[in-house]
């Protein structure tokens, strides 16, 4: 059938950011097909340059609301890299708690306010409340939970206070940790449960694509890599973060005002996704278990099923929470200051798990601690190429459904790749000439 | 825990202490006399009188809203009722202008020092009203009227940036027209059907004709009125004591206590509305 | 007046006694250098020995936020908030916050009575401790001693071995019954404290300094380096301006009437509706924090009312100084009014 | 949907996201426990973030972001006729914010930096606040935004009576909660020059004020920087520090 079909949904909705899909069909032959960026540029770069360290994190954590306090922890562990910071075991813990919370709230987010609705059949979560009050109920109280961790952890679970370079401001009550631990145990165990019966019951309304990539995400041998590990590709294997530009290799396209990213092949995927396929074997007997009642296969090839392998991690998350209070708790919280007295002057890189992918930030610093040069490459940049490369083969498979069909599937599509547009027009990626 | 230890401060006597809590008060009548501003009746429970003196001042609580001082405009004359008369400048009164008989309010007061009718007794009383000044002067209007015969010579001078600002308007008519009262309009800008005096009100004084030592002024009107009309009332010779001022203040709590109202060691709230001009001389934030 | 005794190591026991007593509150570490009162819970926190805290008791008496009264919008309806009085006992309180405390019950008790601080304030006991003071306490320069006893039920003067124990009222005693850890104390001398008068003038000669003081330059030259953060009108205790506001719930079916601690150096705290604004400089705002301490109430009780515990000097970002600034004054006063140098005399108490 | 569920008399809202991080939305959609009751006073029309619909008209359109390219400015424009109350929120949309910073530097440099020599596909405009374009009738500050503030603007709005915001210094609500002042910590803190109304959450939580609120009105900007300097900052950082969200009042110029 030669059809001839032009597509162009502007302003994506229920996604982070701006973003249009383009498709243009000729005679049966595709022309284009594309998710143009089109969210302002904000030039942080230009902001960083010359800011102390006391600042560098306060800033790139507004690259975006949204994944704030990844942005944080990877500029602070870039940050403390570069001026040879050492930070406790304790901060550790609770940066790995915070990040927990960051994930399942973001997971969270995107599973029932952006992504639900498409399953549901209806435009958003709001209009779910007459007919499934108790699953909207249960998405904010989820939600809720989560940001309480921030909260308590972190201050505010967006654009979070406490955490500077060489530590926290101000540490968490160890009531405070007892009160939300009780809760993770009573409310979010249950309410993670719930999760996966609700949506294991529209997993009929998941798209039965596939297409194989590569897909790349942090990995540690002790644990799911989300805080700290090495670089890791389907296709190659393990890596260092040093080596973290010869692992995205950011390219300028015409239609995005975000830069694109390609390592083995012509894309990779990042996120949950990915980490499932790298590193579900570092995940608990329970969450593998949820992970079985989803259909979430070891390997598997489906970008709609990241929405799936984000309800895995939404239990894994709740599970590593509880087991790192537990931790904090038994080393009773010790009230130490941030370590903020630099012991050298030079390059850092930090690399974390954020919840749509690997996040890298890489810093210089002059001897006053002021920034010289700024790098940061964005999970969703990395999966631009990848959603332009999975709709050129999911369009011609589709072809002969009706434009409304086509167009629903390409917005699900790029909505269960959970971009966050916002963030990845915001690249930091130049040298500073003159310092 | 024991309870019987006596410390210094005796248990308060909570009927004279209750300061804070106003009274539910109903609105009667309502009228809008201009854009800007709305006159309202009210009656208190049981239309006990208020008890005020003409330039005192009710706190009135819109819940929710919160609270504001607002002049009586009625005279104590007037019996079982009061009225307020307020214009819309923010949250409250904004509020305000929405309520209709019916509804409900709260008051707390009368508060402050109104004008001292003893001591104008027998004198010759002289009105300046300036814009809204004229309603808490309206008060002090009414009761000279109605107890006429205790007062002697009654000039009211009122000014108002439009004729469309000028309120009261059937009450103007009839100072006019009534032959004790000495009535002089004026308004900044004048418009094609207005007839009257066009000018500021200091420029109504010079050509007053005054007996100085038996005459009384109450002036009320915006800050910046002040100066000017106590300056054309020097160039009068009329004696500083002779003089009494409202001036307004942020209020929060209308009983000396929330300090928004101070004007060095004096509370407006307490010592005012109403002052003494000598007593003004001597606090050097009253008048700049 | 009796006195005791009381060994450091017996302080403890002392505090345990008084919290079969009352809710006890007394002065605990907060944050790195600062201390603050609150409720003891565990008598091993307790600070005796510090120089001041951020705020002062009078937090209890004049809560920061309190509600007046709550109301429903539907109904028209309003119901009155009564304050708590429990059996307070404040431990570890130094002399000028307790003169400070003694200023803000004739604030609230002369003109119109006010119930929410006289009911908050009736059931407190008041346990004193001595202070060494450091470089910015000047009670002394307002008259009032380490060891004043005036307000206080007991008082705890420190000296290298331990405290000696006043019993200063009748129901001081009443509270120490029961605690029989007490020995008579040996007629000791008075602990002697460095602490030098700060104010170049006797406190009651103050009043005619700030008669000749409207006028002065002091008033712009501190204007130029204050940016107007209201600190020293919040940390002072005998600052007791407020602000009234309601706030209704998302019910927006009720809500109340609360009250929160206002400060006139604050931008708004003098504008009317309509946008006049009568102290719109800063000037004329320290200007009147100043005269509010040591001139308007001062002229009315011959009391100033600034206790000199020194916080708004201590926690001012731009290290404004209040001693300094009435000291300018003074030196204003002898220049232009006396035209003569001050007698030593004069200032020393 | 039901038709039930809305009440036709019930106000229509929406949110605008322009150039910013979009956690001032985050922010909203984490009234997890007040937005069932939000949701009872309002129809929500427009949330790009969180639903699909669109509509034309709005009792109250909260805006997020600051306006920074062409398009964006006609955007507002639109909105902005079809708003009765307008509502600026965020640092970004109400004082500039973190974007302003970019606007110290020549524009040209910016996008040569960013994106070398294809700068010329993406057009771009100094970082301006909301009201630098249209009538902004409220602002609700922040980065992100306060929620106890914005539930303080909604209530206000939805009871038809004007917000009452604060324009003191963050130090209020500092000393209101009895914290520590930073500077006894030996750090320095924009407290005392940025309008509060964050309950002073960022020293709450020993972590300096970063002026994110934007700077009260007749700032003593000179005295600020005496302070900031004194307290061990050099003139250059103090600088840098008053222009972290404030780039846009303060051209770099007025305080050297
Ligand atoms: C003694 C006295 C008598 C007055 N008599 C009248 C009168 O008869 N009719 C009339 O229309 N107006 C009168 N006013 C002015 C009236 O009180 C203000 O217009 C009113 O408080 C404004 O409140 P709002 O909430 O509408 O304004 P907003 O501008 O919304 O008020 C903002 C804030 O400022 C406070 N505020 C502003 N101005 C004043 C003020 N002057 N006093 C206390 N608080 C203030 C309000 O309480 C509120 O918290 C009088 C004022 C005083 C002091
Ligand atoms: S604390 Fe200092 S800077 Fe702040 S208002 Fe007071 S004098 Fe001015
Ligand atoms: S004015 Fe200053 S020194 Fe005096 S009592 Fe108040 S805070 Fe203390
Ligand atoms: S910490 Fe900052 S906001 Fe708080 S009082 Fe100090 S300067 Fe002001």
């Amino acid at each position: 059938m030669s059809r001839t079909l032009d597509l162009n949904i502007k302003h994506l909705t229920r996604v982070e950011g701006h973003g249009n899909i383009v498709v243009n069909i000729k005679d049966g032959r595709l022309e284009r097909c594309e998710l143009e960026i089109v969210e302002a540029p904000r030039f942080f770069e230009a902001m960083l340059k010359g800011r102390s360290f006391h600042e560098t994190a306060i800033i790139t954590s507004r690259i975006c609301g949204i994944c704030s306090l990844g942005h944080q922890i990877a500029s602070l562990k870039a940050t403390e890299e570069a001026l040879g910071l050492e930070v406790s075991e304790q901060t550790v813990l609770l940066r790995k708690l915070l990040i927990d919370g960051a994930t399942l709230q973001s997971n969270i987010l995107h599973i029932y306010f952006l992504a639900a609705p498409d399953f549901f059949g209806t435009t958003d979560a709001f209009k779910l409340i007459p007919t499934n009050k108790d699953v909207v109920l249960r998405a904010l109280r989820m939600k809720r939970l989560a940001n309480d961790i921030g909260d308590i952890v972190s201050g505010r679970a967006v654009h979070p206070i406490t955490p500077v370079p060489g530590g926290f401001t101000k540490l968490p009550d160890e009531s405070e940790l007892r009160a939300i631990r009780r809760r993770l145990v009573e409310e979010g165990l249950p309410d993670v449960e719930a999760t996966v019966d609700t949506i294991a019951s529209v997993l009929n309304s998941v798209p039965g694509f596939t297409r194989e990539t590569e897909y790349i995400s942090l990995s540690h041998p002790d644990e799911y890599a989300l805080y700290d590990g090495d670089i890791f590709s389907s296709d190659t294997g393990a890596a260092d973060v040093n080596n973290y530009r010869e692992m995205t290799n950011e390219f300028v396209v015409p239609h995005s005002t975000s830069k694109h990213c390609k390592h083995a092949r012509e894309s990779y995927m990042v996120g949950a996704l990915a980490r499932w396929n790298n590193n579900h074997a570092r995940l608990s007997e329970s969450a593998l278990r949820v992970a079985q009642r989803l259909n979430l296969e070891p390997r598997c090839y489906n970008p709609y099923m990241n929405t799936v392998a984000q309800v895995v991690e939404c239990y894994h998350c709740i599970e590593d929470s509880i087991a790192i209070i537990d931790s904090l708790l038994e080393r009773g919280i010790r009230n130490e200051k941030p370590n903020q007295t630099p012991t050298r002057f030079g390059r850092g890189i930090g690399a974390t798990e954020v919840p749509r992918g690997i996040l890298y930030h890489e810093y210089e610093y002059d001897r006053r601690g002021n920034i010289v040069s700024a790098n940061c490459i964005i999970p969703t940049g990395q999966n631009l190429a990848n959603i332009d490369h999975d709709m050129k083969k999911l369009v011609p498979e589709i072809i002969d459904q009706p434009k409304e069909i086509i167009a629903k599937q390409l917005e699900m599509l790029v909505r269960a790749y959970d971009p966050c547009i916002s963030c990845s027009v915001h690249i930091l990626n130049v040298e500073f000439i003159g310092g | 825990m024991s309870n019987h230890i006596r410390t210094g401060i005796e248990e308060p006597d909570r009927k004279m202490l209750e300061l804070y809590y106003p009274e539910i008060a109903e609105i009667t009548r309502t009228k809008q006399i201009t854009e800007l501003e709305k006159w309202f009746e009210i009656a208190l429970p049981g239309n006990r009188d208020l008890n005020h003196q003409p330039g005192q001042f009710v706190q009135v609580s819109l819940f929710g809203f919160g609270e504001a001082p607002i002049s009586v405009t009625s005279s104590p004359t007037k019996r079982g009722v009061f009225e307020l008369c307020v214009r819309k400048v923010g949250t409250l009164t904004t509020a305000m202008h929405k309520l209709k008989p019916g509804d409900r309010i709260g008051i707390r007061g009368p508060f402050g020092h109104g004008f001292d009718l003893q001591k104008m007794e027998g004198k010759d009383i002289l009105i300046i009203g300036g814009g809204i000044g004229i309603v808490p002067l309206r008060s002090l209007i009414n009761t000279v009227i109605d107890r006429r015969s205790d007062f002697g010579r009654f000039i009211i001078l009122y000014g108002a940036k439009t004729p469309g600002e000028l309120l009261f308007k059937d009450e103007l008519k009839s100072w006019r027209e009534d032959p004790t009262i000495e009535y002089h309009v004026t308004v900044d800008q004048g418009t094609p059907d207005w007839d009257g005096n066009v000018g500021v009100i200091t420029t109504l004084i010079p050509r007053l004709d005054l007996n100085l030592g038996n005459t009384i002024a109450a002036v009320v009107g915006p800050p910046i009125m002040y100066k000017f009309v106590l300056m054309a009332l020097k160039s009068k010779r009329l004696p500083d004591e002779n003089i009494y001022l409202s001036l307004e203040r942020r209020m929060k709590c209308g009983v000396g206590k929330c300090g928004h109202c101070q004007i060095n060691h004096s509370y407006v709230c307490q010592d005012g509305p109403v002052y003494h001009y000598p007593v003004i001389k001597q606090l050097p934030e009253a008048i700049q | 007046m009796e006195k005791f005794n009381l060994s450091t190591s017996r302080l403890n026991a002392l505090i345990k006694h008084l919290m079969t007593r009352g809710i006890v509150y007394a002065p605990h570490k907060n944050g790195e250098v600062s201390f603050s009162f609150d409720e003891v819970r565990d008598p091993g926190k307790v600070i005796l020995n510090y120089n001041r805290t951020l705020q002062s008791i009078k937090k209890y008496f004049l809560p920061p936020r309190e509600q007046l009264l709550s109301f429903s919008l539907k109904s028209g309806s309003l119901s009155k908030v009564e304050p708590e009085n429990p059996l307070r006992i404040f431990l570890g309180v130094h002399s000028y916050d307790m003169q400070a405390v003694l200023r803000l019950d004739y604030n609230f008790s002369q003109g119109n009575p006010e119930l929410n601080y006289l009911k908050r304030r009736q059931n407190s006991l008041f346990i004193g401790v001595s202070f060494e003071p450091d470089t910015y306490h000047f009670s002394r320069s307002v008259g009032i001693m380490v060891e004043e006893f005036d307000g206080f039920d007991l008082f705890l003067d420190k000296h290298s071995s331990g405290y000696t124990l006043y019993v200063v009222t009748q129901a001081g005693e009443e509270l120490l019954s029961g605690f029989d850890h007490l020995e008579e104390a040996p007629d000791r001398p008075a602990t002697h404290r460095e602490f030098r008068n700060k104010i170049k003038y006797n406190f009651n000669r103050l009043s005619e300094v700030f008669d000749h003081a409207w006028d002065s330059s002091v008033w712009e030259e501190i204007a130029q380096r204050c940016v107007g953060c209201g600190t020293c009108n919040l940390v002072c205790p005998t600052c007791y301006c407020f602000d009234v506001e309601d706030d209704v719930n998302l019910s927006l079916a009720d809500g109340s009437r609360y009250r929160s601690w206002d400060g006139c150096m604050l931008n708004s705290f003098a504008k009317v509706a309509g946008g006049e604004n009568f102290r719109a400089d800063l000037s004329d705002r320290q200007r009147h924090r100043v005269y509010r301490k040591f001139k308007y109430i001062t002229d009315v009780t011959g009391e100033p009312w600034c206790v000199g515990c020194g916080r708004c000097t201590a926690y001012c970002t731009a290290g404004i100084s209040i001693v300094e600034t009435v000291n300018r004054l003074c030196e204003e006063y002898e220049q232009t009014v006396l035209r003569k140098p001050l007698a030593k005399q004069d200032w020393v108490l | 949907m039901k038709s039930d569920q809305i009440k036709p008399n019930k106000p229509k809202i929406a949110f605008f996201d322009f150039t910013s991080c979009e956690g001032c939305q985050l922010n909203k959609l984490n009234l997890e426990n007040e937005l069932p009751d939000i949701l009872r006073h309002v129809e929500l029309v427009e949330f790009r973030e969180a639903m699909d619909d669109k509509a034309d008209y709005y009792d109250i359109a909260f805006i997020e972001g600051s306006l920074s390219t062409p398009s964006c400015i006609n955007r507002i424009h639109d909105i902005r006729r079809r708003s009765n109350i307008l509502v600026a929120l965020g640092a970004c949309a109400t004082i500039g914010g973190i974007n302003s910073m970019k606007n110290l530097q020549p524009i040209e440099t910016v996008r040569e930096t960013v994106y070398g020599e294809e700068k010329y596909r993406f057009p771009t405009l100094p970082a301006i606040p909301v009201s630098a374009v249209v009538k902004v009738d409220y602002e609700i500050r922040g980065c992100p935004m306060s929620i106890p503030e914005f539930l303080r603007v909604l209530k206000a709005l939805l009871m038809g009576k004007a917000p009452n915001l604060p324009d003191s210094a963050v130090c209020v609500e500092c000393k209101l909660r009895e914290n520590e002042c930073l500077y006894d910590r030996g750090i320095v803190c924009l407290g005392p020059v940025t309008v509060g109304g964050c309950e002073a959450i960022c020293p709450s939580f020993g972590q300096f004020c970063t002026g994110c609120r934007g700077l009260v009105p007749n700032p003593n900007k000179d005295a600020m920087l005496d302070i900031l300097t004194q307290h061990g900052l050099s003139l250059e950082d103090a600088q840098k520090r008053f222009l972290l969200f404030n780039s846009y009042n303060i051209e770099s110029k007025s305080i050297t």
